[in-house]
């Protein structure tokens, strides 16, 4: 029992550090880019602001609108803190650093990775709010429809990889040397970012939270410390998906080169670094880009990247048979 | 000879221009875009309409300012006091005097007709710009505070030809 | 603007050139004809703004008018044409007691807003009209503001402060007021 | 009644629930007047099916300050007070059409250099205008860095006209019979007739070439964009007939195709002398709008570099009666704001103030096309067409 509470802590802390390092990334990534200081009162030069973010939505009255449907309404938010949080679990951060090695890692990941959908519905609809209702039904639609190219594009990793752990996935990237993105991946990669991008429902597909449109989505009616769980696991949800393609992609915490028996130390590290570098960039791409449009983006996921991920998964299950 | 040029798509070249930002807001040699207000002051022009200051000696109350404000948001008492006179066996002068000059800034529309008509100059533009108040009664400002903005009335500039 | 001034006598007896502006006068009755014909025939299919001039000689608010003037409603519209800029202001203008005039919608699609405007702040009936309802007072406002019998509330509430007036001195005289002046 | 289980109707059945569609209720959406992308506090009442746009009922009136009642009250110098706050965004040019209609029927020859003055600063304004307006479009279909780039530049721009003027929003600045004489500041110069600050032609010219580059960079940032071109492109195309009818005008009529320019057209101010290209949209689609108010950007900086070049030396204020009479007669002036066209319809009585005052305003009649163009539109589209017509509330209510 305690192993277990043990293990959930270690979870919760590490994702939540995650966020917490993610969400200053972001927002101060972001106000450099908008040529502005950004935070700067908070400790440090402003580099502590989340922990006075955190303070300020505990402190703030939990509003709860009397049309609403409550007990739906009051546990939306946690079915995507959870969703975020487990997804964890299966995340090596070395080859025993890791909370539960499972053999089939990446379909529990991908599983779980659903369960956040039914929280977003029920948060929009459970408000009581047309904004509401419509960012949760655009939410909906995005997810399910981005849901298909994200397991399309693992497939070929677990092809390659003859495994469903992460564990294995990783120990295959090392021995092969390369990690799979330069190994035949590639467009397995760019799909998988593209897909996670859009489950995160950062620009370009933030349509459920279209704030010129729908002021907050899905979201509008919470405030307190509902909206923080929320916001949270955003960038939970960022961390998080950032460090499963870096560990499927990118060769998880290794790099080439480095001495494999001291993998117990620079993992975590190494694992950071590579999870950092893609939430930079995909800070860099939504501070640059505009929202595509609920119909695009739907086109997007079944005319393009669904197709294209079939292609890839037919041209790595022959060339893993034919040679 | 033909130069082949790939055509590089729109969203990284938008990439590319937040990146070359964020290295310009973080480099030194930049100029920076912000002031960081409540510890640095922004430099205004001086010829900024911030605050109305009032020269309470050359006031003779006549009341032109407030006639011609678009708004009536300028309030004028004063009597007149007889002076003794300059030279001895000389006529007693009659000299006005301010009882009250307020100027409601709350009302205020910043138009600067009342500096402009003012025959005697007694009303000056500063670029004073902190006065806001928590209370709006508190923006009607009686003769001593209006004197008192005198001294932040910059010089005159040079001028372009 | 001579040029098109000289067209325009043509077909209007009554048109006037001043300050750079065509003016021309029609009867209520020939309203429609009119615009259809400026449309039409001129070419004048750029429709720049409706509005409605109240004029009375009992006047609440500014100035009356230096001459006495009979009390009705003129009715001016603009047109204008965008490739040669020839612009006209054609006004008419009808009773106060019954206030009403043929909408122009039919053949501006744009007047649909300046009538309706114009019916809020004037009061003036539109014919024909598809929704003549108020565009900016809120719902349950009575009144017409733009007319000149209209209070405007913010000058009857507050007095001029240029009225107080510097007292006089109690000793001086009449005498020595003129010698100063 | 069909039975469903019968093996004979199965068939059928199932053909006919593919083809019949979910019969579902509209929904009414109400945008505004409190909503992140309205400029202001308009409200569209929106009947929604979906996400398709049915029925739009724009609702006005939350900003109306009764300019025209207001200026029946006030005399002609303060007239020019209130009509900066009509589009405050860019509140200079609002006042040149009503100084020129005073001026003309007063019959007043303005002199040269003043007249160059208010050029520059007219083309300022359309130049943060226009910053605005692309900041803002392309907040509105989502990117969010571009706003912070424009205000930046449009600092620049603003600093200028304060320095000259004295107000960034509200310059207050034209006098009849020229520009403002005294302009504020220092004891000793305060009745001397003050001219351009010291640093002004360097600092323009410094600004113009940042706002060009500018330019530059929002084709690069937004209109280069892959996801930006398939928001706008063929979204909300308004024909040129369509655009007559309704007396929609500036940016949004040239890029459905027609060359009207007012500056070009009119004589309001010495444009003639300078050698400038009126961009012209072709298919009078979002991206059109945006493109063409981009482009003007550039231009108005050529005008402004050139009249800086050609700046004529001279008085600054023609001689006017100390006490403003205005002679009996009406006039019509209208000026190319970078809304559009704003006209000023003076109806003196030969008194310190009009008679009536009609003010023409460029996005009121711009925005009466919203429910005709948002027909059938999707919702997201419903913003980005709403932010391509760049209109200020101010601007519509009065």
């Amino acid at each position: 029992m305690t192993e277990v509470l043990i293990k959930v802590g270690f979870l919760a802390a590490v994702a939540l550090n995650g966020a917490i390092i993610f969400t200053i990334m972001d927002v101060k990534g972001a106000s450099w880019m908008q040529r502005r200081p950004g935070p700067l009162h908070v400790g440090l030069r402003g580099f502590i602001f989340p922990l006075a973010e955190i303070l300020k939505f505990v402190q703030k009255e939990d509003i709860i609108p009397t049309e609403v449907d409550r007990p739906v309404f009051k546990w939306a938010p946690a079915y995507v803190m959870v969703s975020c949080v487990a997804l964890f679990a299966v995340v090596p951060m070395s080859p025993t650093l890791v909370v539960a090695d499972l053999e089939l890692g990446v379909f529990f990941a991908l599983a779980i990775s659903s369960l956040g959908t039914i929280g977003v519905l029920t948060a929009g609809w459970s408000s009581a709010n047309k904004y509401s209702l419509m960012g949760g039904l655009r939410a909906a639609g995005q997810l399910i429809a981005y849901e298909l190219p994200l397991i399309l594009a693992v497939v070929g990793v677990v092809i390659q990889a003859e495994t469903m752990s992460l564990v294995g996935i990783v120990e295959k990237q090392i021995e092969w040397g390369v990690p799979f993105v330069v190994g035949g991946q590639i467009i397995g990669f760019l799909i998988f970012m593209v897909a996670a991008t859009a489950e995160m429902m950062r620009v370009p597909f933030d349509m459920p939270i279209g704030e010129s449109e729908l002021t907050m989505g899905f979201m509008t009616e919470y405030s307190g410390i509902r909206f923080l769980i929320f916001y949270i696991s955003e960038y939970m949800n960022m961390f998080i998906l950032c460090a499963i393609a870096s560990t499927l992609f990118l060769g998880g915490y290794h790099v080439p080169l480095l001495p494999t028996e001291w993998v117990n130390f620079y993992g975590p590290v190494v694992l950071l670094t590579k999870t950092a570098i893609l939430g930079f960039i995909l800070v860099a791409i939504r501070w640059s880009q505009p929202r595509f449009r609920e119909d695009q983006l739907q086109n997007l996921a079944w005319k393009i990247l669904i197709p294209a991920s079939l292609v890839n998964i037919l041209v790595t299950a022959v060339m893993k048979v034919g040679f | 000879m033909k130069t082949f040029k790939p055509k590089v798509p729109g969203f990284l070249i938008g990439i590319k221009i937040v990146i070359v930002n964020m290295l310009k807001t973080l480099s030194p040699f930049h100029s920076k875009p912000n002031v960081n207000y409540p510890f640095e002051k922004e430099k205004v022009a001086p010829r900024a309409r911030g605050v109305i200051a009032l020269d309470q000696e050359a006031c003779t109350s006549c009341m032109l300012c407030a006639r011609q404000c678009p708004d009536w948001c300028i309030y004028i008492e004063g009597h007149k006091e007889l002076q003794p006179p300059s030279k001895p066996g000389g006529r007693q002068r009659s000299r006005a005097v301010l009882d009250r000059f307020d100027i409601d800034y709350a009302l205020c529309m910043y138009c600067g007709i009342c500096v402009e008509v003012c025959p005697f100059d007694a009303l000056f533009w500063s670029p004073e710009y902190e006065y806001s108040e928590f209370n709006m009664g508190d923006m009607l400002h009686d003769k001593e505070r209006l004197d008192g903005w005198l001294k932040t009335v910059p010089e005159a500039e040079g001028l372009e030809s | 603007m001579e040029e098109f001034f000289n067209k325009i006598k043509e077909s209007f007896t009554d048109a006037t050139l001043e300050f750079e502006t065509i003016t021309i006068k029609v009867d209520s009755t020939e309203w429609i004809e009119t615009h259809q014909n400026l449309r039409d025939q001129f070419n004048l299919k750029f429709f720049s703004w409706l509005s409605a001039i109240d004029w009375d000689n009992e006047v609440s608010v500014g100035e009356a008018p230096k001459e006495s003037v009979s009390p009705s409603f003129e009715i001016i519209t603009c047109l204008s044409d965008l490739a040669n800029t020839n612009l006209i202001i054609v006004s008419t203008s009808i009773v106060k007691s019954d206030p009403k005039i043929k909408s122009l919608v039919e053949i501006y699609a744009g007047a649909n807003w300046h009538e309706r405007e114009a019916f809020e702040m004037f009061g003036i009936n539109f014919e024909n009209h598809p929704n003549l309802e108020k565009l900016y007072l809120p719902d349950g406002y009575e009144g017409n503001p733009m007319l000149k019998s209209f209070e405007l509330i913010s000058r009857e509430v507050k007095p001029w402060p240029g009225e107080v007036d510097v007292e006089g001195m109690p000793e001086e005289s009449e005498s020595d007021k003129s010698e100063d002046g | 009644m069909v039975n469903a289980l019968d093996p004979q109707n199965i068939n059928s059945f199932s053909e006919a629930s593919v083809s019949v569609e979910i019969e579902t209720e509209d929904m009414t959406l109400n945008i505004g007047p409190q909503h992140p992308s309205t400029h202001g506090v308009l409200r569209l009442v929106a009947k929604v099916d979906g996400e398709k746009v049915h029925d739009v009922k724009p609702v006005l009136g939350y900003m109306h300050r009764g300019y025209e009642k207001l200026a029946e009250v006030r005399t002609y110098p303060q007239i020019t007070t209130l009509v900066n706050r009509i589009d405050w965004v860019a509140g200079f040019s609002n006042e040149i059409p009503f100084i020129t209609g005073a001026e003309r029927l007063m019959e007043i020859e303005v002199p040269e250099r003043a007249k160059h003055i208010r050029l520059i600063l007219t083309e300022m304004a359309r130049i943060s205008s226009h910053f605005v307006f692309n900041g803002a479009y392309a907040l509105e279909v989502g990117a969010l860095t571009p706003i912070f780039y424009a205000m930046e530049d449009r600092e620049r721009v603003l600093d200028l006209i304060e320095s000259v003027t004295g107000g960034r929003f509200h310059p207050n600045f034209n006098r009849i019979g020229g520009v403002k004489p005294a302009a504020g500041a220092g004891p000793t110069t305060k009745k001397d007739i003050q001219d351009l600050p010291a640093g002004f032609y360097r600092d323009t010219k410094v600004a113009m070439q940042k706002v060009i580059e500018a330019a530059d960079q929002f084709q690069n940032l937004i209109g280069g964009n892959e996801v930006f071109k398939k928001r706008t492109k063929n979204v909300g195309v308004l024909t040129a007939e369509t655009a007559e009818a309704f007396g929609v005008s500036g940016p949004i009529l040239r890029a459905s195709g027609v060359k009207s320019d007012l500056r070009t057209q009119t004589d309001y101010l010495p444009y003639d002398q300078f050698e400038y290209d009126i961009p012209v949209g072709e298919n009078g689609d979002c991206y059109d709008r945006w493109d063409v108010r981009v482009k003007e950007m550039v231009e108005s900086a050529k005008i402004v570099l050139q009249a800086i070049d050609s700046m004529p030396s001279g008085p600054l204020q023609a001689k006017v009666p100390k006490v403003i009479k205005v002679p009996k007669g009406r006039t019509y002036v209208r000026a190319e704001n970078p809304k559009g066209e704003m006209g000023y319809y003076i109806v003196s009585d030969g008194g310190l103030g009009p008679y009536r005052l009609k003010v023409r305003t460029a996005s009121f009649s711009n925005i009466s096309i919203l429910p005709n163009m948002l027909e059938g539109a999707l919702l997201p589209d419903l913003i980005a067409i709403m932010g391509s017509l760049d209109f200020v509330l101010g601007d519509v209510d009065r």
